[in-house]
């Protein structure tokens, strides 16, 4: 697959509570290929501290516009830096990477993300919605302010479910209990999940059970994003060593890895 | 426009840039950027004989203007390379360097001999220093291993011979020399330093296993003093890797008294690095008024 | 609020926070932030028995997350050591390590005594490990020059040893392990690296004396490493040191092993690291429920 | 003497030409106790890359406002990453750093100044005129645009000669050709320069010739500005040693150094 290195112009940067942020930017090459499941790593500094660029899911992307949007948690020190950023900046920008969902032979999935985790499915979502699939979401979060990409998925999906634990909005409790209110009926092809161990742990139940098709969107710490360093390694459900989260995922296919 | 043009043993490089070991795959993905064809040559990352399935996660770690790495050499084995790795890199039509490794001498023999056997590989390079092998590293510790080690395989082949040497241990200007009179035709310096994290939270190394090798800007310094002062003690050519981020970087190198330069862990933040540090060398000789790189290996050491 | 408390060789630190010799003098400038009073230790910059100038300049340079230095251990001698240093350090009220070093055992071993005498120091430590000089490491480096210079000093004077090691050696722990067999009751853990800037414009090194000592953020990863490594070998105390530039950096340094932490060059940076540290500390023990800093030294280890 | 190790808040910040930077910062203490000669060191920005701070002359500094200016030529990363500071952002700054001019027992001082060297001496003019010393200010440039202070050093000077390489501005030529016009004439009890090699060793002549007391501002890299690190070497004339240029200068008797 393509890759591209290049500058990305930031159009424009939205804090979004204390801790989010939205960040358009403008790079003909990644709108125009950004795939469901891709991301790409950002580097948004000069000098060699911190040296690695960080990886992050595109959202939103424009072949149109040229423009494409992320939604960055700001944790440490290389978000920290991202968030001061000017608008008309550039950022250097390496991608699209991983591998992107293509098969779309189905007929409807379920989405169980929380916090940031969110980022990862609002692609999939709007792509699946545009090929007539239907999409059932399940976003959660601690607390209210921290629902990620709410605007955006209740658009591109059929139904969403919102759960928080402080049930400041939505569901008051753990959105597991919502997912399993539909596993039977209307059933999902497929179910994606992204942003909470717990919730892998519990898809990669149900896939065992049976129940559905399970798919987790897996993070590691990456250096490359595209399979030379091997540092992102996630344990095989085979024993027989480690697929690279970036080349052949993110996403996998949960009975296919080891998650702790 | 000046030469770039190096030789190691004979063999002609069109520049002296290429990847150090384990840090670029010849990927789709890395054709992107630029054709390894440009490179002055290519390496892969380590094999052994069998195939190695590398060490558990977390593998990597971001440290002060470095990385941690404990990767723990996955590799398909030699059967993999010949039928798998190998043609890959044919295709670029530049000289192929195979990175190799072993548990003993009759390891690195055998893939040593099974490499040479393809006739397809310029030169060979023994990796006797990596950090996250139990005994990685002890093959250039130990001033007697090191010899046999080489002069067997030297012994064995009939293609050039690079030593990978490891900066840990007391003076590693001394471990080339001992590389020089086992026979190698060339020596690459250096490979990582072991290091850790130690995880505030869990209270434990943040690193599957444990410790990792540490490259990157960071240790630039240490690097260029390695190839500086072993320059002095040999006449075989280096390959000097570590911490090369930019054309000035490498140009240190040279001056130092590097013949090649092998980048690492740059290639992940800018996979344009190579290219451009070919292109910076090139413009800093023609702006400093020399014909050819060779004249600019080892410049530092005039005053010295 | 948890207790700071450690103790080395008897003796009691109030706090496991202290300077690395060389990189903090105790003038007014540096009573503007905080009274060298409120750390666990003090020491002096290294010193010889006879007047010492120091390197020509350039004496130190930037690198990435890092410098070196090639200063070359500047002194006044044993006498101005006792009599203008001393009283200084005195008046602080805590105990104070005198750092020495020579060019021969004879040295050593007078500089030793005549600081000893004094009866005003706490601990000796031996610089057996400057990079800038031209024997500098080689006392760290050969084993029985290291056990020889540490048995003699300790057989000599009636105050506690610390040996100051070299990073560059095939494996420090091993030399601490010497370090403790000769009698030493601590290891400071580590010293810089070797390391060099070229200067691409002059063609030739950057720093007066060519070479100069990595420290720094850059080595932090390894001297955490050291530490851990040496800490399974040893039962003496050891002083980490090398790149802490936070409170949580000298936590690592303690879960890996260290029974207090020596803190250089970001002094330079931040003049309040050392008070920031001894109260980071502080609050990550209340924060995870720890009484005493005892509790977490070497606490790394347990699953390692 | 004391030094306050402090934050400083970006009252302004002016580009000059290409390659100078105006800053304008906040600190009372700063501004209180900046000397002549005086220096700060400067770090703007976050992370361990560049590792130091950077030193810079107090060229303006307020008591009562509590404001105090540098004047910054743009050259590496250190100076890079200021000129991108923005207004009400914070620096940290250590100082002030370096032994003062204190004593003004004299009638008329020299300042033979080049390109940002400039920055050095305005703070010393201005406190000379302020005790009614006569200032003679020799201020230089390869070209009209690089000339640093220009209307600072108009202000405080009795008098004011310009000199650029290509007499865009003022005389065309070599200031030191001016200087030497003035030498006998009214004479200088001290002539202070600083930012060029070349004026340095002027100076350093004229002094040996007992024709003016010479003084330098040097510089050299430095880590910690007072005193720890013996970083700041710079030759004793004697032969026998070195002094800390950021502890006993920046300012050193010509006839006490060694420059080469
Ligand atoms: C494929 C992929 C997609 C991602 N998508 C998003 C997204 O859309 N939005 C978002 O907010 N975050 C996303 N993340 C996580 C994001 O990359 C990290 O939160 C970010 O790198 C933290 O950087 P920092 O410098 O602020 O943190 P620091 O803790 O200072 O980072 C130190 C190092 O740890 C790595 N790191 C820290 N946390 C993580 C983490 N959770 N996962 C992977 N590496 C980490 C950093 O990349 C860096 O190398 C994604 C991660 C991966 C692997
Ligand atoms: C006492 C003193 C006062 C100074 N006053 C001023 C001033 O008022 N205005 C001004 O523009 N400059 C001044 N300088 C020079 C200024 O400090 C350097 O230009 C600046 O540090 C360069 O930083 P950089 O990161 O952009 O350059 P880099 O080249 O990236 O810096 C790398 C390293 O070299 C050091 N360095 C680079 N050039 C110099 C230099 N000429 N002198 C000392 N260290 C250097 C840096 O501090 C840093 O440690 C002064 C220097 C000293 C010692
Ligand atoms: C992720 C990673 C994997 C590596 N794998 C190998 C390897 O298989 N064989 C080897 O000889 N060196 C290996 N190295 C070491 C590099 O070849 C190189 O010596 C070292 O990283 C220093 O160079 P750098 O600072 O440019 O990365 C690896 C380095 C990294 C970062
Ligand atoms: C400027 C400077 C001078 C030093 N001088 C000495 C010295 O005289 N004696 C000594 O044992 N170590 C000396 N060191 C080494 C430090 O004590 C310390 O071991 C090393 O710098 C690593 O710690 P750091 O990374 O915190 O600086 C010096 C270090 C620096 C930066
Ligand atoms: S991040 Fe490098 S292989 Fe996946
Ligand atoms: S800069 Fe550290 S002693 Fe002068």
């Amino acid at each position: 697959m393509k890759v591209f290195y290049e500058k990305a112009k930031v159009i424009s940067l939205k804090r979004i509570g204390d801790s989010y942020l939205e960040i358009v930017l403008e790079n003909r090459n990644i709108a125009r290929w950004g795939r469901p499941a891709n991301f790409v790593l950002i580097k948004g500094w000069e000098n060699y501290d911190p040296l690695l660029a960080r990886p992050f899911d595109i959202v939103q992307a424009d072949g149109e516009t040229g423009r494409f949007m992320l939604v960055i948690k700001v944790t440490g020190r290389g978000t920290r830096l991202l968030a001061k950023l000017e608008d008309k900046s550039e950022v250097s920008v390496i991608g699209p990477l991983g591998k992107a969902i293509e098969d779309f032979s189905i007929s409807r999935i379920g989405l169980l993300v929380r916090g940031v985790g969110a980022a990862a499915v609002v692609l999939l979502a709007e792509k699946a919605r545009e090929r007539g699939i239907e999409v059932y979401t399940f976003l959660s979060a601690s607390t209210g302010s921290r629902l990620v990409c709410r605007e955006l998925l209740e658009k591109y999906s059929t139904e969403i479910e919102i759960a928080t634990d402080d049930g400041t909005i939505g569901y008051h409790g753990d959105a597991r209990e919502r997912v399993s209110a539909y596993l039977d009926e209307p059933g999902f092809d497929r179910l994606y999940t992204c942003g909470s161990r717990r919730f892998a742990r519990f898809v990669k139940d149900m896939d065992k059970q049976g129940r559905i098709e399970g798919y987790l969107f897996l993070e590691t710490y990456m250096a490359c994003g595209m399979g030379d360093c091997h540092g992102c390694a996630v344990g095989k459900a085979t024993g027989e060593g480690y697929y690279l989260v970036c080349k052949d995922g993110p996403v996998f296919r949960s009975s296919d890895v080891v998650i702790d | 426009m000046a030469s770039l043009e190096v030789e190691i043993a004979g063999i002609r490089l069109k520049n002296p840039v290429m990847p150090a070991s384990g840090a670029y795959e010849y990927s789709e993905e890395r054709k992107s950027f630029f054709s390894p064809g440009e490179l002055g040559a290519i390496i892969n990352k380590t094999i052994f004989l069998e195939k190695r399935i590398g060490n558990p996660p977390p593998r990597i770690v971001e440290t002060p203007c470095g990385m941690l790495n404990a990767i723990g050499i996955p590799t398909g084995g030699i059967e993999d390379f010949i039928e798998t790795q190998l043609p890959k890199m044919e295709s670029f039509g530049v000289p192929i360097i195979a990175s190799v490794a072993g548990n003993s001498i009759e390891d690195f023999l055998e893939v040593s001999e099974r490499v040479a056997e393809t006739g397809k590989v310029s030169f060979i390079e023994l990796n006797l220093s990596c950090p996250n092998l139990s005994e990685g590293i002890e093959w250039a510790r130990d001033r007697k291993q090191l010899f046999s080690v080489i002069e067997r395989v030297k012994a064995s082949v009939d293609i050039p011979i690079i030593a990978k040497l490891s900066p840990m241990v007391s003076d590693v200007a001394e471990m080339a020399a001992v590389s020089e009179d086992a026979g190698a035709d060339a020596v690459a310096l250096i490979n990582t330093y072991k290091g850790m994290v130690i995880d505030i939270e869990e209270k434990k190394p943040l690193l599957g296993n444990l410790t990792g090798g540490l490259s990157g800007p960071a240790i630039h310094p240490l690097a260029v003093y390695a190839v500086f002062s072993s320059y002095r003690k040999i006449k075989i050519p280096i390959i000097g890797i570590g911490g090369i981020a930019s054309w000035s970087n490498a140009v240190e190198m040279i001056l130092a008294g590097a013949t090649a330069v092998g980048i690492g862990m740059y290639n992940f933040v800018n996979p344009m690095v190579m290219k451009e540090v070919i292109e910076g060398i090139s413009n800093y000789l023609d702006d400093n008024g020399f014909n050819s790189v060779k004249e600019i290996v080892g410049l530092a050491h005039r005053l010295g």
